[in-house]
């Protein structure tokens, strides 16, 4: 199936790229075939020789794994979303909260628990410890935090209201009617939150070569469903959002 | 003490019919195999849901299809010595023994256990486990599980039949005694004329089923040859006797029958009281004149009444010694030489030796 | 020292470790009487609802562990509707509480419990039960002195599924009660960590080790046991 | 065709420790409850490994010890009846009677299969499953699946134990004409001396473990009386005996034996040819005189050569009529009476109905 | 159609309901022999590796699930040593195939195959066994004849759980073989993939149920069957 592509893609991408996929279909790209699962696993996968022609990492961290072993064609590589991690409470809670103020966020919790990614291995995770920590709030809510599976999961552990708080992407705030925003962590506060895709050097679909042609047609910009933001950052903030953080691990 | 079974149990291809009212003491139930002895007894035992039928042991009703009455199993209170030992494996032997009566919390009676562990000869299996015991040690264990178990009635099903005759003659013994002294009402389920003659009562025969004979042992037995599986071999009649002395010297006891006196073998026989005794027809020999020079002790002068059947060889005649019916067995060939015929005057002969222990029930 | 560092527990991770094993040693305990009552009905009655009583005990195992980990969040959570009055009731609280890694633990491995045991009921000979009836037991005796000391080396064999499972359980875990450290994150949502990140491959092969040789002893210790209560009901 | 058995095998409180040499035909294992015959019997079949010994069935060495040699038992070709019958509980009873052709590829031989259906009273059994049988269908069962597997040597550990006398009286002839015609040796675990009397041609009596006698049933049998559990009932001698002729009219045949001629029933007794008699103890009257006008037909002279046995009510009398030895239990009045010393001159008197089918073997 | 629209499943989850179901009645049938001989030579096996060979079919429950599905990838992946050896020299390739997914899924069902069938094995009378070798039948017509049929309601039940488990593993699955459409996505990563974006619930609820349906309808069928079974070998 020499014209299909097969992306090996970060499953919190799931809604973007399907719709990107859609339209690179509908732009007479071919078929694309969307593999989602953690980053991690994935880049492991490639590793051992899966038949991926493109992989999308929900971090910077695994696709730099991928490229040491030499996997990634050279000169591929792109920053194909972007996106902004948010403070989020249960959809009927009172007020924002001042993350400046540094007794606000642990006041707000009470004794409840700040939901959030794994901390040390989910990326979501990493970047609002690292907002945190900036922020110097770490050290009051880090006894308080429970660590989701995933980003969907602490999600979930706020709009069910088993957590009065939690540190989710933008994206994910968007599309559940169960929270609603009530602090932005600045964007200086943690590394950048890109989403890279490459071209593997494995690629057999030709297609996938054009990567760039790909990954244009990215960024939606509506949910169709709500009207609201999707709260995917735009290309050109995508871009500066990379700048100055290249390829830096995180840890 | 009376047990009321009017059952009808009906498996593909066997239907156990039966109405029977039975007497306290021990009662047997006979029958070929496959007649249905275990379907009946399963059934009072309450392991088989009769399709209809009515069971009352002792005034208490164990089953009533019409009223929609059944005693739940474990409050039935009986003693099952089932055909096949059924010892708990994960339990030894002497839990296995005390296992009903712990269960109605009478962890005494040392003295009846030690009886029955030594009646059947268990003694040194008690720390045992069931699994290597060999068939006749289960079936004893399984004995003294039901026995200690403290029952209204007592079910036991083919229970000796593991068992060599000298443990047979040890255990029949201690039968005999629960039959007399516990007032227990035992349902006997044996293929074995001789078991049934000396220990019970009365005596079911079952084919198919069915009832097809009921009473007193004795007068079954006398019909024996028109039962199902035709032992003719053990034909004959249970006396009434009473213990009217002894010959020290010789162990003999005297016995007096309605049929006369007779001299039998000593053993445990008591000095005095009521035993009974059986009288195999095969065993009596018929002669015109009291034999002398004879080694048989035992003659007691009748008439033949009546030939009661006639075989291919031999006939089966009935006598009658003063006031009692007594059976002989002779080849048609004797009957023609001596003439037997209704009316004859004869003596019937028998050997000290034939009526032994195990034709004597106390 | 130098070449056995890498496999120097840290204190968080013996925390982990400690967890883990009470997890699984409550999981399993708790779930086993329900579970010996479930593969009771399941095995004997005869009852209208029995497909459906038997498809919910199979759940956990059908459904992915986080639609479980989903389904028990949405039931036991805070504002869960068994959750809240548990709370109220009981005082039990399962949400972000090492009980709720119990209870998760406990439904995925109930499945594999109750099946071990009900093959076991199975295998009971029922002719023992009958006789033990005669002999006066009462049906709740007679589970307890007859067929509950048959099924025992089932009973072993499920316990110690249920607990390796519940060792290795972590999707409904991590789902229900998340991953905290101290209070609720086991060993495996520890190697689950370690599998998240870059170069973790060294901290999952050494907690994966620690994982396993706890598993082996209870393995070990199970089989012994198991052994030995079955030569004790040999019937042969 | 001959069997060695020299084996040592010890469980915790057991030790069965044997050493024999087996002819060809029916021989017995007798022996009280517990005494090791099954044990004996697993020895043989492979079913427990014997510490020690060695084990030949006709040149065929199934068990050695010292060489390391173990034949697995589904080489050694036998068929054996279980104490406990031991059906496949997922087989119907057809299935399970040709289990052990069907391995063996013979699919064949209706007759044979049909002759032992008949036999054995299953055939209405065919299409059923062990489960529902009862206690006595099984094992009928269980002796049919044997007895249809070719087997070289065949095990019967208590086979009729849970049959009626009836049954057993059909069974019997089968397995007298099984081993007279197939030359399959048997060895056959019996408490019951009128079985082994009546089948066997050699006895071997086991008590804890160990061979206490062993010799032709005849023999063994009239020291019945000193063996362990002591069957007095049934002490005896087997005669050989030719049939010399009938007479139809009373359907009686007529035996020479070494003791002299005796009328028996006929039955189904064939018109010629040897069969084998056996006379018990019990069953002999002693007269001093020939008697006249009695039942009994038959009465053989002979000497008292010795008193065998002395009980506490009888004693046990070895006659000499003509060149055999015959029996006698009287009681000790009777010999005093008659003053039956060593020499004296004596009629031993027996009644025909004595010597029934179940006495002699064919 | 209108309240129903959002039951309807589309062409690529039809995809991953057939592909389901091949998976787990390929896994189930394929690890049914080598649980059987694993199984009785646990049951009835005294050899020295015993212990190892009894916990070897543990692990994948003790293991959290990415971790087996990881082993499995190193072992059976393109680059594994087994996986490289049995694609050169047998032509099977595991790796991103649904075959992998058909490896993962009888892997982690294993442990669950191989108790219930050993339970079933230790049940089974031995004294019908020394019958049958005794009428001429050697330890292979023994088992194939007496054990097996015998043990038969065991397999059964080994068999259900594992398809079940099948039908709801995903850690192993998505970590060996990934979650590719068509090829290796399961209707359980399929799940999972709903689980991981906002508003997948309905996604979820879906392709739950039809899960939930499907491994139902094989649990009562197994019921059936197994109750038919234990009526031709009861021995009451
Ligand atoms: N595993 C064992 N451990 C201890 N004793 C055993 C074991 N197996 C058998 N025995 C003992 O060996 C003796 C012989 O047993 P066996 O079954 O051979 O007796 P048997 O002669 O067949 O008796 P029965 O007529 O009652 O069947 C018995 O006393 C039995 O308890
Ligand atoms: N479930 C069943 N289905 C069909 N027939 C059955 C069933 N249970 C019992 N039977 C038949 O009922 C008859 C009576 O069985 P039962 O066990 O009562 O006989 P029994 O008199 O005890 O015989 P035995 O002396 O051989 O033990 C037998 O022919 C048996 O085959
Ligand atoms: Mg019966
Ligand atoms: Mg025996």
């Amino acid at each position: 199936r020499a014209d299909e592509v097969t992306v090996f893609a970060a499953a919190s991408l799931k809604t973007a790229l399907d719709e990107i996929a859609a339209a690179w279909k509908a732009a007479g790209g071919g078929e694309v075939r969307v593999s989602y699962a953690g980053s991690s696993a994935l880049a492991r996968q490639i590793e051992q020789g899966a038949p991926a022609d493109v992989f999308v990492s929900a971090d910077l961290d695994w696709m730099a794994h991928v490229r040491d072993k030499g996997l990634v064609r050279a000169g591929t590589e792109v920053r194909l979303l972007g996106n902004a991690i948010v403070l989020v409470a249960p959809a009927g809670s009172q007020g924002p909260v001042d993350l400046a103020d540094p007794l606000a966020l642990a006041a707000a919790l009470a004794d409840g628990r700040l939901a959030m990614a794994n901390v040390d291995a989910v990326p979501a995770g990493r970047y609002g410890k690292a907002a945190l920590t900036a922020l110097g709030l770490w050290r009051s809510v880090e006894a308080k935090v429970a660590q989701a599976d995933n980003v969907r999961a602490a999600l979930m552990l706020v709009s069910r209201g088993e957590a009065p708080l939690g540190i989710v992407y933008a994206t994910d705030a968007a599309a559940d009617p169960g929270v609603r925003i009530v602090a932005r962590f600045p964007a200086d506060s943690h590394p950048p939150i890109v989403y890279p895709a490459a071209v593997l050097a494995g690629a057999a679909s030709p297609d996938a070569r054009d990567l760039r042609r790909f990954s244009a047609r990215r960024t939606p910009a509506r949910s169709s469903r709500r009207g609201a933001s999707s709260g995917w950052t735009s290309r050109s903030q995508t871009e500066r959002l990379g700048r100055g953080h290249r390829d830096r691990s995180s840890r | 003490m009376t047990i009321e079974i009017a059952v009808r149990h009906a498996v593909p291809g066997f239907t156990l019919d039966v109405d029977l009212r039975l007497g306290n003491g021990l009662n047997a139930l006979f029958g070929p195999s496959g007649s249905g002895k275990t379907t009946l007894v399963n059934v009072i035992a309450g392991l088989r849901r009769p399709g209809a039928g009515r069971i009352v042991v002792d005034g208490t009703v164990l089953h009533d299809s019409a009223a929609g009455l059944d005693l739940p199993r474990h409050r039935r209170r009986i003693g099952y010595v089932f055909q096949e030992a059924r010892l708990f494996p994960h339990l030894d032997v002497r839990r296995n023994l005390l296992y009903g009566r712990w269960l109605r919390g009478q962890g005494g009676g040392r003295a009846e256990i030690d009886a029955v562990v030594e009646m059947l000869g268990i003694g040194s299996l008690l720390a045992r486990r069931p699994s290597g015991l060999s068939g006749g040690e289960k079936q004893r264990v399984a004995i003294g599980r039901a026995l200690l178990s403290a029952p209204r009635l007592l079910l036991m099903d083919e229970p000796l039949t593991a068992l060599d005759e000298a443990r047979k003659a040890e255990i029949m013994p201690y039968l005999e005694r629960l039959r007399d002294e516990s007032r227990v009402p035992i349902l006997y389920v044996s293929h074995s004329v001789a078991e049934v003659g000396r220990l019970a009562g009365e005596m079911v025969a079952l084919s198919g089923g069915r009832v097809v004979a009921h009473g007193p042992t004795a007068e079954v037995m006398a019909g024996l040859d028109i039962l199902p599986g035709g032992v003719t071999a053990e034909a004959g009649v249970m006396l009434d006797a009473e213990v009217v002395g002894t010959e020290p010297e010789w162990q003999l006891t005297l016995l007096d029958t309605a049929a006369g006196r007779l001299a039998v073998p000593s053993g445990d026989l008591p000095a005095a009281g009521r035993v009974r005794l059986r009288i195999r027809a095969r065993d009596v020999m018929l002669a015109l004149d009291p034999p002398v020079g004879v080694s048989a002790l035992n003659s007691l002068p009748g008439v033949v009444e009546a030939v009661v059947a006639t075989g291919d060889s031999a006939v089966l005649l009935r006598l009658r010694c003063n006031t009692a019916v007594v059976f002989a067995r002779v080849t048609r060939r004797s009957a023609a030489n001596l003439d037997l015929v209704p009316g004859r005057r004869v003596h019937a002969v028998l050997k000290s030796v034939a009526l032994d222990r195990a034709m004597i029930s106390l | 020292m130098g070449r056995l560092a890498g496999f120097e527990l840290s204190a968080e991770e013996w925390t982990a470790v400690a967890l883990s094993l009470r997890v699984a040693a409550v999981a399993t305990l708790f779930s086993l009487p329900p579970a010996v009552g479930v593969a009771l009905l399941l095995a004997r009655g005869r009852f209208p609802g029995h497909a459906i009583l038997n498809g919910l005990v199979h759940l956990p195992l059908i459904l992915p562990p986080v639609v479980t980990g989903y389904l028990l969040l949405i039931g036991f959570g805070r504002r869960g509707v068994i959750g809240a009055a548990l709370a109220e009731h009981l005082g039990l609280v399962f949400s972000f509480r090492w009980t709720g890694a119990a209870l998760a633990a406990a439904v995925m491995g109930f499945p594999l419990l109750v099946r071990a045991i009900r093959l076991a009921i199975e295998a009971v000979d029922r002719r023992l039960e009958d006789a033990a009836a005669t002999l006066g037991a009462g049906p709740g005796i007679v589970f307890a002195t007859v067929t509950l000391p048959l099924i025992l080396p089932g009973i072993l064999a499920g316990a110690i599924l249920a607990f390796a499972k519940a060792m290795g359980e972590f999707g409904a875990t991590i789902t229900f009660v998340s991953n905290i450290p101290g209070e609720t994150q086991t060993l495996a949502s520890a190697i689950y960590t370690f599998m998240q990140v870059p170069g973790g491959d060294a901290g999952v092969l050494r907690l994966t080790l620690v994982s396993i040789a706890i598993s082996m002893a209870a393995l070990v210790a199970s089989e012994l046991l198991s052994r030995r209560i079955a030569r004790r009901i040999e019937t042969r």
